[in-house]
């Protein structure tokens, strides 16, 4: 099996499902002859053509609009948010339009349309390259988001959306594009959505998270391992919504103990509703706070390097709020 | 070039009686059949026929929400709509029920969207003009004005991506075109050359704001010049003038040359809705507006070709009224959806388990629905 | 003291702050001459004159974003949102502009705004007259979220939103605007911002809401007390961003039993954050799970009757959420 | 009128040399001014050198995350803003970083942006070219493409009601009239008859995306049709032609008659920042243009003159290199602000206790700083 970064996975997705089902067609700002401003669309347009990876006018809405439309004439778009800082132009289309569609025929109009959204920090991109938004969108019912954290669910994911019936929103973290590798299969593979993994067993501590941070979970879950002994089981979302309780609430059925890593805002970022479920649904099971380790709540991430540093989660601050959450 | 005189708000401004007729400069239209012009007439009297019933009901309070009656602007309606394909696609307004009877959406369908019950196209669940019907290919609207026009875009693209004949009707008001959505469309359009007509029924407000706070320019159809796509724009209240520039722009879109902005310029009789009592404009602008009926216009022009009587008429409207009893007594006696039917077509897999039990782990707490 | 609708309330409060303030002006759509369509500024063109109570364009984005310039250059705007259902194009101005001109500038600039927003179902809207649509920007830093629940409050709240420094945004349910009267003094006052509201004193349980399910909570609260003789404290948090943490925890410090309702749809509905913010911070006060009484995860409310009541929380509803957690 | 042939993306397109100079049709405009047109040359000629350094510390690694450079822009950057009043609003793109120079911000707070220092408008807050300084009246900008428009709307409403003589100049580029944004403020301008001059560097590309792919039409300036204000284009390489349009736009708007659309047609030299190789434009394309330098076509036309030699030339490039060694040695030698500040800022009352410090209601459970 061929070791693939996260990048080279989504790249490869695209490029299997556009040759396996002439439906399926890309439109973004920057995708065609540029293969985008991160390279996930590289070479696509040679290959496929102009017309099935469209260069979009500068027009979030535009891309997802017309991803509407087309979707409901039986296409398969799949749409790129360059950032996902600027993906409010399209907020009327994602949450009025796409996430409502379905709902508002009563399931005789639908949009199968999967919308590729780059977000996150950590790399110095200050305000405006650095966003996750992704709360906006777990808390509009009619829409899936999903956010791999492994260049295989990467593919398998990216597959699936494009493959399934619902608008689905698919955040990559542009910090994993090129630090992450792994092998990945060049046959065709899905992994399923609405099921979150157990990416490492554990019997002590449930922590929950997604997307870059879960990579940070994972490390801080192997410093506990070594520096205490303690076993952390450690959960990927992978789907944000809707959410998959059950995987969530069977690991704290026998942990009792939580800790939940996220780059969204804190106030209403999922580790609320995940916390919210578990206070509700699990509330006997528990031995201890639940604890969120969350960026503070501040409008967006600081260019400078200190601040953003203080920002964004990390493995010592997830450690120190894991043995918090064990010495509890 | 006649010109009439028309108050606006609080302004004077100039409503041409016709304006550019033809996108082909100079050119005249050949004259239309007489089945045709009978067929304009009576889709016309039919729609003025339901709208007037439907406000009664509401008056009567037999369907609660809301209706947007576009009364008064039946030619523009008819006129642009007439004759599609059962493939082409309408992207509607809040104003464009009527609509539904040119494409061909079965009245009684449309009494029980009225109505809100479980046998309309949404099953009850939006507002009563907000109606979509996906076998004609008509979008189900939200209430986001010009929206549908965006989502059109994308229908427009498949029908060209798929060397499909087919175009996109996306229809929207005066005010419509102050929102970025409207923009975005008419600019996407321009560089796909998308399929599509843009039919800008311009009314002369949006809900009580008059053009001029709306937009700089009194001639709607002078916008399509950003967008590298001609714009025409007719009487709104004259169906032959409508019909013929709708064809015409129909007709290019059909053959692949692009979009075309129309603007149509009419009034609305009454209120924004059946609860605004449109204070907003003087007696005299709505009286002056009514002497323009599009309908008596229409009569008296196949009168004169000797194609109309009042018995005619007669004979029509009371087919009509027959259709409309049996489309409101399907509506009244269809029955609603049940409650927890809110849960369904959320996703394509249900969410009634998951929302309506909570599965609770812990022993000691019982589940409850909430 | 005269009794008002909730409705003249602020009319009364928009009249004064205009009279008061020569850098008060009002925008939005329909605001002039009609009015408002829910009549909530009603004369006040007449009054102020049609540049200070100005019809604008049919563009949300418009109506908030010259709002943001107008305010950056030192008037005070009110800007009138018709439907929060129809938001969305203003979704950039709000989260990305208003939210962060302050904080992008170091606090060089900054924008005095107070955005009204009608909101709310419960009145047969359909799916696009219902919405809520509170949560995306409870989740924005940089933005103040204020609902009131009673025709004192809105006079006094939207009093001290106008004056205050940060983009307010201003939710007004349209259920309450002619159904609740009560005595408003006519003299001048502010109730200030950030601050939640005991509306009932209990010792039992904590209930905590906003807006119109606020007083669905206090009849609820009543009938617990006649049924049960349980006694329920009411917390209005009349304030949803930044949420006044010390009120809600110190009451459950007390009652150690809590139910939150809002309108706004479940997930990451603001109950999420409350309820994270318990389990995290005063989980030892706890002896029974936390119940959110909300609507279920569907994209909006439809029309009919019967799925618009099965939708919407109501006392039933919240007494018995009271009382399985007073069981417990 | 001389029209000149350039390639843009795969499509061969006309670039009139001179559209429309001026408002007025057919009217001539004075010459200008010895002193204005050496200003305009010192101008262009420092915003050169001051971003060909900063491309320079870029590329050293003196500063991270990237910059945006105007290089080849200079007459349009220059010629529209030279000579505006303190008060005067600039609502700035993110190529619009030289701005600051017309407009009076200190090079030393500039460079301290790029540095993202905390001495710089923002402490450090921004990427290095959203900048903004608010005694100047310069928008802090959000990367959001034309947002900044309409924010620029609602300060010229502020100017217009307080009866107060001044502009907003409000920048951006061709990519950003696709965005529902552009149009928005387009319009409102147009009804409100706003004191603004709407700048559009139409550079020929958006990011990798060639105009053809943007907008229908090649003349921008032609929008402004559809919002009831006048729109012209000009040669965006040629700064006596951008300044003499640009000023009477300005005046125009000065004196209350409203909006104006200004388009500037030039090219960026360089990527579209400084990590774009920008393979999408053929190098045949690029040496075109080059040899249009607004510099050294600026040069020729003040030795023609008499007014330019190369000694004066380098006596002003010293001046500059000093000025920038300046403040190059400034934003070095600037502090960066403590990782904590970044809690600043947030509201108009501080939120650092409560990020801080979590009280905890509970006996058992410390308090950590998360
Ligand atoms: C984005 C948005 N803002 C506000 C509204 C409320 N609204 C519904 S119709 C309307 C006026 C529409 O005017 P116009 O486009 O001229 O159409 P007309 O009603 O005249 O047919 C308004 C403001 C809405 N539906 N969507
Ligand atoms: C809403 C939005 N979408 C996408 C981007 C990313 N982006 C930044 S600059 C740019 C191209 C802008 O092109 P143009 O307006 O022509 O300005 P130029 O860069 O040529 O000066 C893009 C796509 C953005 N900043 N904002
Ligand atoms: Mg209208
Ligand atoms: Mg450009």
């Amino acid at each position: 099996m061929p070791v693939m970064t996260y990048i080279d996975a989504i790249n490869t997705a695209l490029r299997e499902e556009l040759t396996r089902d002439e439906n399926v067609f890309l439109i973004g700002e920057d995708i065609g002859k540029m293969g985008g401003v991160f390279k996930a669309t590289k070479g696509l347009q040679e290959e496929f053509g102009a017309e099935r990876v469209m260069d979009s006018p500068l027009a979030e809405g535009v891309i997802v609009s017309s991803s509407i439309g087309a979707a409901m004439s039986g296409l398969r778009p799949v749409a790129e948010i360059q950032f996902a800082d600027f993906i409010t132009p399209a907020m009327d289309a994602l949450t009025q339009q796409a996430a409502k569609l379905r709902y508002r025929s009563a399931g005789t109009q639908t949009c199968p349309l999967t919308v590729r959204v780059c977000y996150g920090g950590g790399v110095g991109g200050g305000l405006y390259h650095s966003q996750t938004n992704t709360s906006w969108f777990i808390h509009t019912p009619g829409l899936v988001v999903v956010a791999p954290s492994s260049p295989y669910d990467a593919k398998g994911l990216l597959k699936a959306a494009i493959r399934d019936d619902n608008p689905v929103m698919f955040f990559e973290h542009k910090k994993l594009y090129r630090s992450v590798k792994e092998e990945v299969p060049v046959e065709d593979y899905t992994v399923p959505l609405l099921k979150a993994a157990v990416k490492r067993a554990g019997t002590h501590l449930t922590a929950v998270s997604y997307g870059y941070t879960l990579r940070l979970t994972l490390e801080a879950a192997e410093r506990m391992k070594q520096e205490h002994g303690v076993e952390v089981e450690v959960i990927d979302l992978r789907t944000l919504a809707p959410w998959d309780k059950e995987t969530v609430l069977d690991s704290v059925a026998h942990t009792s103990r939580v800790v939940i890593v996220h780059e969204d805002n804190r106030t209403l970022g999922i580790g609320a509703e995940i916390s919210a479920t578990i206070a509700e649904q699990a509330f006997d099971c528990l031995d201890a706070p639940i604890v969120r380790v969350t960026p503070p709540d501040i409008p967006a991430i600081p260019a400078a390097a200190a601040m953003e540093h203080f920002y964004m989660p990390n493995v010592d601050k997830i450690v120190a709020a894991m043995e918090q959450v064990i010495r509890y | 070039m006649a010109t009439a005189i028309a108050s606006i708000g609080d302004e004077q401004a100039e409503i041409p009686a016709v304006i550019a007729p033809s996108l082909r400069e100079g050119a005249e239209f050949e004259p239309l059949p007489e089945a045709t012009l009978r067929r304009l007439y009576t889709y016309m009297l039919k729609c003025r026929t339901v709208e007037e019933k439907i406000r009664i009901l509401f008056k009567q309070g037999r369907f609660s929400g809301n209706y947007f009656a576009a009364v008064g602007q039946e030619a523009t309606a008819v006129g642009t709509t007439l004759d599609l394909l059962e493939k082409d696609a309408i992207a509607p307004s809040h104003r464009s029920f009527i609509t539904h009877i040119m494409k061909g959406t079965p009245l009684k369908l449309l009494f029980a969207q009225l109505y809100g019950r479980k046998t309309s196209p949404d099953q009850g669940r939006s507002a009563p003009a907000h109606c979509g019907y996906a076998p004609l290919n008509i979008i189900t609207p939200s209430s986001t004005i010009a929206a549908q026009l965006n989502i059109g875009t994308g229908i427009a693209l498949a029908f060209k991506m798929r060397r499909e004949p087919n175009v996109v009707i996306a229809l929207s008001g005066d005010g419509s075109t102050s929102l970025g959505f409207w923009h975005e469309a008419m600019n996407f359009a321009g560089v796909q050359k998308l399929p599509m007509v843009f039919v800008v029924i311009n009314n002369l407000y949006a809900e009580s704001v008059p053009l001029y706070l709306q937009t700089a320019v009194t001639d709607i159809s002078l916008k399509a010049q950003g967008y590298g796509i001609p714009g025409v724009s007719v009487d709104g209240n004259d169906v032959v003038a409508v019909y013929q520039a709708a064809r015409e722009a129909i007709d290019r879109a059909r053959a692949g040359e692009g979009a075309t902005l129309l603007e149509c310029k009419t009034y609305r009789w009454y209120g924004h809705s059946e609860i605004d009592p449109a204070k907003y404009r003087t007696p005299e602008e709505v009286q002056e507006w009514k002497q323009r009926d599009p309908i008596v216009a229409m009569e008296q022009r196949l009168e004169g070709l000797g194609l109309w009587n009042e018995a005619w008429k007669q004979e029509l409207i009371a087919g009509f009224r027959q259709e409309i009893e049996e489309a409101v007594d399907f509506a009244e006696k269809s029955p609603v959806a049940e409650a927890e039917e809110c849960l369904d077509h959320v996703y394509s897999f249900s969410v009634r388990e998951r929302e309506l039990d909570r599965k609770v782990w812990s022993p000691k707490f019982e589940v409850v629905r909430r």
